[in-house]
């Protein structure tokens, strides 16, 4: 009735469950729903106000994900935020969120100087930016060269998704190369990405030391396989942070073990959260998957994208009241977003996050990460924790964050004179 | 043009790191497994042709729609313990069996109509294909184990360094698209099937009127593309696993066919080496190059060097290497 | 109208052909044919004359089925062959059922070459070799030229070479009977008698029976037992070949001998006003 | 019998030793002949003699391996089939060449092409020039329609229509033109008496009214007799016989090879 | 006999040449224009939210689109040459606009960005057009395909095309129009109808002029279309010119006015497909068609995405994306076998039985 209706937040969920990137676009997916769905059977929503979670497919294209949008943001209560989960469509709602004050949540992919809340008060890459994955596999490199200035003259190539998300990494990895006298080669993969044969026969002529990998969907597992194919080692493969899961490994079986990737925190595993969830969501019959691949990689990414934007809602609620929060609410929790180890443990996130503390001029919030490697049958960790260095990544994000605000005549906001 | 494929292989065969070489039998697969593709698309193409020249003839998508179809298929076949000598058959009955119901529900009633109107309908189909497919298996990728070697083999890694990669994969595909490019040009050649399906080509009305039935014309052609689709989509998945969606590939096969002459075979292999191994070489070895001199983001020139290479031929021969003339009279 | 009443080929027990009453609307808006009813008996030869346009075509496309191909559809009426309604059947399944037409305006198979079009000709009848390497001598025979250019591709043959090609491809499946959709159109005088004679050797030697449209009125009364004179979709006047030759308005409209005998074409000062049945 | 009191006896034409090989097939071999100013000149030959072909020459589209074309004492070796007709040389076809896809109208308008002048622009805009252009050449060609009564078919897509109607509209678009030189390929073919007669009165007009210079091929003796000045036969590439229909009708060549003893 | 055109006598050729000859015609068409002018300005006043959904998802891709295929189906439909490279064009209106508005502040006008896009699109057209010379029917289109990949490399690959963007993805704001601020969706839908009415009305003109006859003949028969005049070469890069000239201008007002932010994959070869699609299922060589086609194509996917919802029935995401894919197939062949010759020809068809109606002929 009108009267629930009234204390229901709606939340719109960009997903994508087919075409080429259904692979890991659906374990995500069920993550979310997963975890909603939890808050609603576990707590009866949030303090109170129930979750309305609806779904559109995106299929990965811009222009289906911004119709989407478009369809969801007025719906019900109004979209507090909405998670685009491909980095083409965050740039194009990037350019909307102002106007319809609806902040654009990019957890661990999009505009890496979106971080710059000043200039970009809308849109919140939580947890990492590509700058700062390609940063941490820099710096794992290195460490395992035996020092940054161990890089010189050594021969690192790029192969990205010829997209937005796969030139992110493109600047920073130019500039590192710059700073330390590493050659570094970019080398782009077509859409869908199954059509890799001259980019790896090219790998195979220049031989380089190490291929870092920006591939979603079918791109990886066919990166994976195309190495094995032209015998370069898989232990000096480094992907970034969506391309380091069940998916993108499985397919090349054998081929794929010795394989790293970037964590974007997390890894695969069960940990206290997932007892909940067999509780009060798959017990019930509830599930969106079944439970064995509850707690693969992109699964626990999906629940935890999730528990973030609750906790944002959670923390705005205790300003604004107990409510159906709006985007500019949303906006103010997003933006106050403060988890302490504490919060994590109570949470049942304990393993999978570490505390996050988001700020006007921080909307990152935390840029932790570490590396972990395929052993045939599953990811292991196989490094302590790295950070991104802010010494090379904040000029970036600065310069750049200045460019857009001058090509768009924006005013910056002075973060110094907020909370 | 061949003295570009000429130079190039003399280059190689020259080159001190000879481990470019690789390229020679890589482009030799890439054609092919392109070969195989273009077969796919190739008499439906023909078959869809009319005496002026439509607008387009480009039935190749569905071919791999159908394509990834029946890799999915043997897969999910196999998947649920069938063992390959059953999951075969069974997937080639399951093509067949969408033949029948192709040319039952939609090609018998186009007939007679232009080139550019079946290939419309042909990818409406794909679109259906698509939907169903993904409806019934899913999106995962599937890998087709036909217990092919995978590793690569080095041949001569002792006389220089790298050696010469050979991918025993592509090996075998190259010897099945051979096999199967020569036993198609027999059989539209040499049979009285083949014939009517040529005559079907050229002028639906005549065919019709000398008693060549149509249906059975469209069966033969779409179980015949159907199972070469099949065996695409088994060797593709067994190299690199079939999905959905993966359909768009199908271009790669166009500029091998209109490079070659649509309706001829040696046309399909020898375009396919020169545009294979074309594309390959100019990836490697010409697109670091554009980069650096225009400062550019990344080659990736392959995308494009295939069509602009097929585009110069066509200046200079419009029909194609090997292509029938066209008929230009008044 | 009709001119002789009692014919002997219109009383012949069962016609082979018989369409009754058919009326034919193309593109679902267009009426062509308005209830047009013939028979062709066993073994006779019977001649479609009109003017461009009355729908002489259209009817012979009716019989054969290959309507459907052109969006035109059958709305009422029927057609029997041997006694059979035929008029739901697939163009092949007439075929073998021995009826064939050849179609107005050549329709060769232009890639093929002039043997393969041929060849095409026999395909309902399997792989017996025997037979088609037979009937192909037989078709050389009657057609001379077609043997000289059997190995050119049919679209780059010359006008005539390619209805020739029609015809004898049509020949190739051993028809019991013919739609002949002007033979005569673009051959050279002599061809034309030749393939009359060709028509009417098929037809006493073998009994072939055979339904012809033609422009050329001369020829066709001559070698026709029987006529239907067809004007905008309907049969106004029919009759034995003999007679008609002798009606004064075909005499007039179609023969060109109004009373003295041939005119000359320059003679023929002003248009004149048609004197139309309907 | 020189029956077109206007025909000036000045060589509009000229063919000298025309040979045209296609691969192996010779279709036409050594041929010279000429047509005259304001003549009818009529083409007979067995089927595949080469008189489309030499039709085909003469309007560029075939490009003859030797010999030499003068047209209005100019000779030329290659041309385009478009520099024929811009110097006013028009045809009709053997196997119908129209616009399958536009009426009947538009059909005869495209005859007009060349003399329609106005830019994109202008066009684009349809105003002023541009339409005062458009109905001028509208108002020719409604006479032509006229002339030819054809005015019932005007707005039909020309696919549509049946054989002879066709040839007529193919006539239509020829004479739109106003060529001097007219090709017309059979364009008697498939028709009825009454309309082959209706069709030589248009040929006769056409050439008595604009003095239009003809050049037609023709199975039908009856009408090349009857309304040719003179005639040119051809067998399997060879030409056999030139004159005037008496002297052609008498020869033993031509009767051998093609009218036979039946006409 | 609702349709009557019985008593509508024309009495000079212009009459009879008009774009719409037949009196009901042209009232509908002027209503319909009227209508497409004020009605979403009152619906916007109504229903904001509605309204807002309807114009930047609905209404401005639909006109868009719509205007992209009238330029392919000048190409396609009229002038017979077949091109899959309507992508590469539409990125070369783009991104041509795009640079001109970038950085040529003095002109920032949309109506000089979008007329500068359609331009060069249209030089990149004819460059592309030289070889339709030669190569003839399914080798032109993929010959097209050239174009479409190549042009895409090129936006992508230029660094300077993208104002260095790191991610290769450009972004424009601040847009007016005669001085007047376009920043709402209703602005934005209203520009966009002004350029494609009027650019409509001017390929309606071409059309049925001599240059669109000129066009027809080649597509219909083109050996015979040289033979009585017409200069093969002239005319084909004509057509490729004008088509890429709207095709031009349409990516433009996609990147600028529907997107706001674009990357290169926005125009990929998908696009080059779909605007395809909509010319065939529209009706090719028809420009009613173009629109027909283009409703079809926006629409369809999404009404059978939306279907579910509005029935209640609760389906799974990946169910109802399927579903929509099956079901568009299905419509797709589904049309073609009522009327091969698209949407546009089944209405003229209506309209004819509409002219005798109550009489079935
Ligand atoms: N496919 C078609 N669509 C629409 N109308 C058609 C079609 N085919 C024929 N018609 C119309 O049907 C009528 C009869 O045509 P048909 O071809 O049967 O005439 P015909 O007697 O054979 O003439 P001709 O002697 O010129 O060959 C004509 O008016 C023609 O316009
Ligand atoms: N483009 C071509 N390629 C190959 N052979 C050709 C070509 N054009 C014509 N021929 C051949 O040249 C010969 C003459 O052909 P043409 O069409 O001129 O004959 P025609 O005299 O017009 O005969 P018909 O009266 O049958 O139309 C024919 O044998 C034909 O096959
Ligand atoms: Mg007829
Ligand atoms: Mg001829």
């Amino acid at each position: 009735g009108p009267a629930s209706a009234q204390n229901e937040q709606f939340i719109p969920g960009l997903v994508y469950r087919t075409g080429a990137y259904a692979p890991n676009g659906i374990p995500w997916a069920n993550g979310v729903a997963d975890y909603y769905n939890l808050i609603n059977e576990r707590d009866g929503g949030i303090n109170g106000v129930k979750i309305l979670y609806e779904e559109c497919e995106t299929a990965y294209a811009t222009d289906r994900g911004v119709e989407c949008y478009e369809r969801l943001k007025g719906k019900g209560s109004g979209a507090p935020f909405v998670n685009p989960l491909s980095t083409g469509i965050t740039f194009a709602l990037i350019e909307k969120a102002p106007v319809d004050k609806i902040p654009v949540i990019s957890m661990g992919y999009g505009r890496s100087e979106s971080r710059d809340g000043s200039v970009f008060p809308w849109v919140f890459p939580l947890l990492g930016t590509y700058w700062s994955a390609a940063d941490i596999i820099v710096q794992h490199i290195a460490k395992k060269e035996g020092g940054l200035d161990k890089l010189k003259g050594k021969k690192i190539v790029l192969v990205y998704h010829d997209s937005p998300y796969g030139k992110e990494p493109i600047a920073l990895l130019t500039e590192r190369a710059k700073m330390h006298g590493f050659e570094f080669t970019p080398l782009p993969v077509t859409h869908p990405g199954v059509e890799q044969k001259a980019t790896w026969l090219q790998i195979r002529q220049s031989r380089p030391d190490y291929v870092l990998l920006w591939g979603w969907g079918v791109m990886n597992s066919t990166a994976i396989k195309e190495a094995a194919a032209v015998g370069f080692p898989r232990e000096k493969m480094y992907g970034v942070w969506w391309s380091g899961a069940e998916p993108d490994v499985r397919p090349a079986e054998d081929g794929a073990k010795g394989y790293n990737a970037a964590m974007l925190q997390h890894g695969a595993g069960k940990f206290a959260i997932h007892d909940d969830i067999k509780k009060f969501v798959y017990d019930k019959g509830k599930g969106a998957t079944k439970w064995d691949e509850v707690g693969e990689v992109l699964y626990n990414r999906g629940m935890i994208n999730a528990m973030l934007n609750i906790e944002a809602l959670r923390i705005a609620q205790k300003k604004f009241g107990n409510k159906p929060m709006t985007g500019e609410q949303a906006r103010w929790g997003l933006e106050n977003l403060t988890l302490t180890a504490e919060d994590v443990k109570r949470l049942g996130f304990e393993g999978l996050i570490r505390p996050i503390k988001v700020s006007c001029a921080d909307h990152e919030g935390t840029r932790a990460g570490r590396i972990q490697q395929w052993d045939g049958k599953e990811w292991k960790v196989v490094s302590d924790w790295y950070e991104s260095d802010d010494k090379v990544l904040k000029p970036m994000v600065e310069a750049a964050a200045k460019k857009y605000a001058e090509e768009k005549k924006i005013t910056p906001r002075d973060c110094s004179k907020e909370n | 043009m061949v003295l570009f494929a000429a130079l190039t292989l003399a280059q190689l065969s020259g080159a001190k790191d000879v481990a470019t070489a690789s390229f020679v039998g890589a482009g030799a697969v890439v054609a092919g497994t392109a070969g195989l593709l273009a077969l796919a698309g190739w008499h439906r193409a023909r078959a869809a042709r009319e005496s002026r020249p439509p607008g387009a003839r480009l039935q190749v998508s569905i071919g791999l729609a159908c394509a990834v179809l029946g890799g999915v298929l043997a897969a999910a076949f196999s998947g649920r313990g069938w063992p390959m000598w059953l999951a075969l058959p069974a997937t080639a009955l399951v093509m067949v069996a969408l033949a029948y119901g192709i040319e039952r529900l939609v090609l018998r009633r186009l007939v007679n109509q232009e080139g550019i109107i079946l290939f419309m309908a042909t990818l409406g189909i794909a679109h259906f294909i698509d939907g169903a497919g993904q409806t019934i298996w899913g999106s995962d990728i599937y890998k087709v184990d036909l217990g092919l070697p995978k590793d690569p083999i080095f041949l001569l890694s002792g006389v220089f360094e790298g050696g010469l990669l050979v991918e025993p994969t592509d090996l075998i595909a190259a010897g099945i698209a051979g096999a199967l490019v020569i036993s198609l040009a027999l059989f539209f050649q040499k049979t009285r099937t083949g014939r009517a399906l040529r005559a079907v080509a050229d002028d639906h009305a005549a065919a019709q009127s000398v008693g060549i039935p149509l249906n059975q014309i469209w069966l033969v052609v779409w179980t015949v593309s159907g199972l070469v689709a099949l065996v695409a989509g088994m060797i593709w998945g067994a190299k690199l696993g079939v999905q959905f969606s993966i359909s768009l590939i199908a271009l790669k096969a166009l500029p091998v066919l209109i490079l070659g002459g649509f309706t001829s075979v040696p046309g399909a292999i020898i375009g396919g080496l020169i545009i294979g191994a074309g594309e390959k070489l100019s990836e490697v070895f010409l697109s670091p190059v554009l980069a650096k001199t225009f400062d550019l983001a990344g080659g990736g020139i392959e995308n494009w060097f295939a069509y602009m290479l097929a585009l110069v031929f066509l200046m200079v021969r419009p029909q194609g290497l090997f292509g029938e003339r066209i008929i230009e009279r008044v | 109208m009709t001119v002789a009443q009692a014919s002997p080929a219109a009383d012949a027990a069962t016609p082979i052909l018989a369409v009754s009453n058919v009326e034919v609307i193309y593109n679902h808006v267009i009426l062509v044919l308005k209830g047009v009813s013939l028979q062709v008996p066993d073994g006779g030869i019977v001649a479609l004359l009109g003017a461009n346009g009355a729908g002489k075509s259209t009817t012979l496309k009716t019989i054969s089925c290959l309507l459907r191909a052109e969006r035109g559809d059958v709305t009422k009426g029927t057609v029997t062959y041997r006694g059979e309604r035929v008029d739901q059947l697939t163009p092949n399944e007439l075929v073998r059922r021995g009826v064939i037409q050849v179609m107005e305006g050549r329709h060769c198979f232009g890639h093929l070459t002039v043997e393969e079009n041929l060849l095409t000709g026999a395909f309902i009848h399997g792989n017996n070799r025997r037979q088609t390497a037979e009937d192909l001598e037989k078709v050389y025979h009657y057609f001379p030229r077609l043997r000289q250019r059997r190995a050119s591709q049919a679209g780059y043959t010359s006008g005539g070479e390619q209805q020739m090609t029609a015809i004898g491809r049509a020949l190739m499946s051993r028809p019991r009977t013919i739609l002949l959709d002007e033979p005569s159109m673009g051959l050279a005088p002599q061809l034309v008698e030749e393939i009359f004679e060709i028509v009417q050797r098929l037809n006493t030697e073998q009994g072939v029976s055979i339904l012809l449209a033609e422009q050329n009125t001369n020829v066709a009364l001559k070698f026709a037992h029987y006529g239907y004179i067809l004007e905008n979709g309907r049969v106004v006047l029919d009759g034995d070949a003999a007679a008609l030759r002798e009606n004064e308005d075909v005499k007039e409209f179609y023969l060109g001998m109004a009373g003295e005998g041939r005119r000359s074409f320059k003679d023929v000062k002003h248009y004149r006003r048609r004197k139309r049945w309907l | 019998m020189a029956r077109a009191a206007h025909a000036t006896g000045e060589v509009l034409l000229s063919l000298e030793n025309i040979s045209l090989r296609f691969g192996g097939v010779k279709a036409l071999t050594d041929i010279s002949f000429d047509i005259r100013k304001g003549e009818i000149r009529a083409i007979i030959g067995p089927n595949g003699a080469g008189k489309s072909s030499m039709l085909n020459c003469i309007n560029g589209f075939y490009h003859p391996q030797e010999g030499r074309i003068t047209y209005k004492g100019v000779t030329r070796r290659q041309m385009r089939p478009h520099q024929a007709a811009e110097q006013g040389i028009a045809r009709t076809f053997q196997n119908i060449a129209l616009f399958k896809g536009m009426s009947t109208l538009d059909n005869i308008m495209t005859g007009r092409n060349l003399r329609m002048k106005t830019g994109l622009l202008a066009q684009a805009l349809h105003w002023g020039p541009a339409q005062r252009e458009e109905n001028e050449h509208r108002a020719f060609v409604e006479r032509i329609i006229d002339f030819l009564e054809i005015q019932h078919i005007r707005k039909v897509p020309v696919g549509r229509l049946p054989y002879g109607l066709q040839k007529r509209v193919e006539l239509g678009r020829a004479l739109a033109a106003e060529p001097e030189l007219l090709l017309l390929d059979e364009p008697m073919a498939g028709m009825n008496l009454e309309e082959k007669q209706d069709m030589c009165r248009f040929v006769l007009d056409v050439n008595d009214q604009f003095g239009t210079t003809i050049c037609l091929i023709e199975h039908d003796m009856g009408v090349v007799m009857d309304i040719s000045d003179r005639v040119v036969v051809l067998d399997y590439g060879k030409k056999i016989g030139d004159g005037t229909p008496d002297e052609v009708k008498a020869s033993p060549d031509v009767i051998a090879a093609y009218l036979g003893t039946s006409h | 006999m609702l349709y009557r055109e019985a008593g509508q006598f024309k009495t000079s050729y212009s009459a009879d040449q008009a774009i719409f000859p037949i009196l009901q015609d042209r009232l509908f068409v002027i209503a319909l224009i009227v209508l497409a002018f004020l009605a979403p300005v009152a619906l916007a006043a109504a229903a904001p939210g509605l309204a807002q959904y309807l114009f930047t998802e609905i209404l401005i891709p639909f006109l868009v689109f719509s205007l992209a295929a009238v330029g392919l189906n000048i190409l396609v439909g009229y002038c017979g040459q077949v091109s899959l490279g309507t992508g590469g064009f539409m990125a070369v209106g783009a991104y041509a606009a795009y640079n001109l508005w970038l950085r040529v502040p003095l002109v920032n006008d949309l109506i000089i960005v979008f007329l500068f896009g359609g331009l060069m699109a249209a030089a990149v057209g004819i460059l592309f057009g030289l070889p339709s010379l030669r190569i003839k029917g399914f080798y032109l289109a993929v010959a097209t395909l050239a174009a479409q990949f190549f042009l895409d490399w090129i936006v992508a690959r230029v660094k300077w095309l993208t104002n260095y963007s790191s991610s290769g993805s450009v972004a424009v704001g601040n847009l007016t129009v005669l001085g007047i601020p376009i920043d709402t969706p209703m602005a934005r839908y209203l520009v966009i109808l002004a350029v494609v009415v009027v650019l409509t009305l001017v390929a309606k003109n071409l059309v049925r002029g001599h240059i669109g006859r000129s066009w027809m003949a080649i597509r219909d028969m083109d050996i015979a279309a040289e033979i009585i005049g017409f200069r093969p070469l002239r005319t084909k890069l004509l057509a490729f010119a004008v088509s890429s000239f709207y095709v031009g201008v349409a990516g433009a007002m996609y990147g600028f006015l529907r997107l706001g932010a674009w990357e290169p994959l926005a125009f990929d070869i998908n696009r080059s497909f779909a605007i395809l699609f909509m010319v065939i299922i529209g009706g090719l060589g028809s420009i009613l068609g173009s629109f027909l086609g283009a409703a079809f194509i926006v629409l369809t996917p999404i009404m059978l995405n939306q279907l579910p919802g509005w029935l209640g029935l609760h389906m799974s995401t990946a169910l109802i994306s399927h579903l929509e894919f099956m079901i568009f197939g299905v419509m797709i062949v589904f049309f073609l076998i009522v009327e091969p010759h698209g949407l546009a020809r089944l209405w003229a068809i209506a309209k004819e039985k509409l002219r005798l109606w109550p009489f079935p002929h």
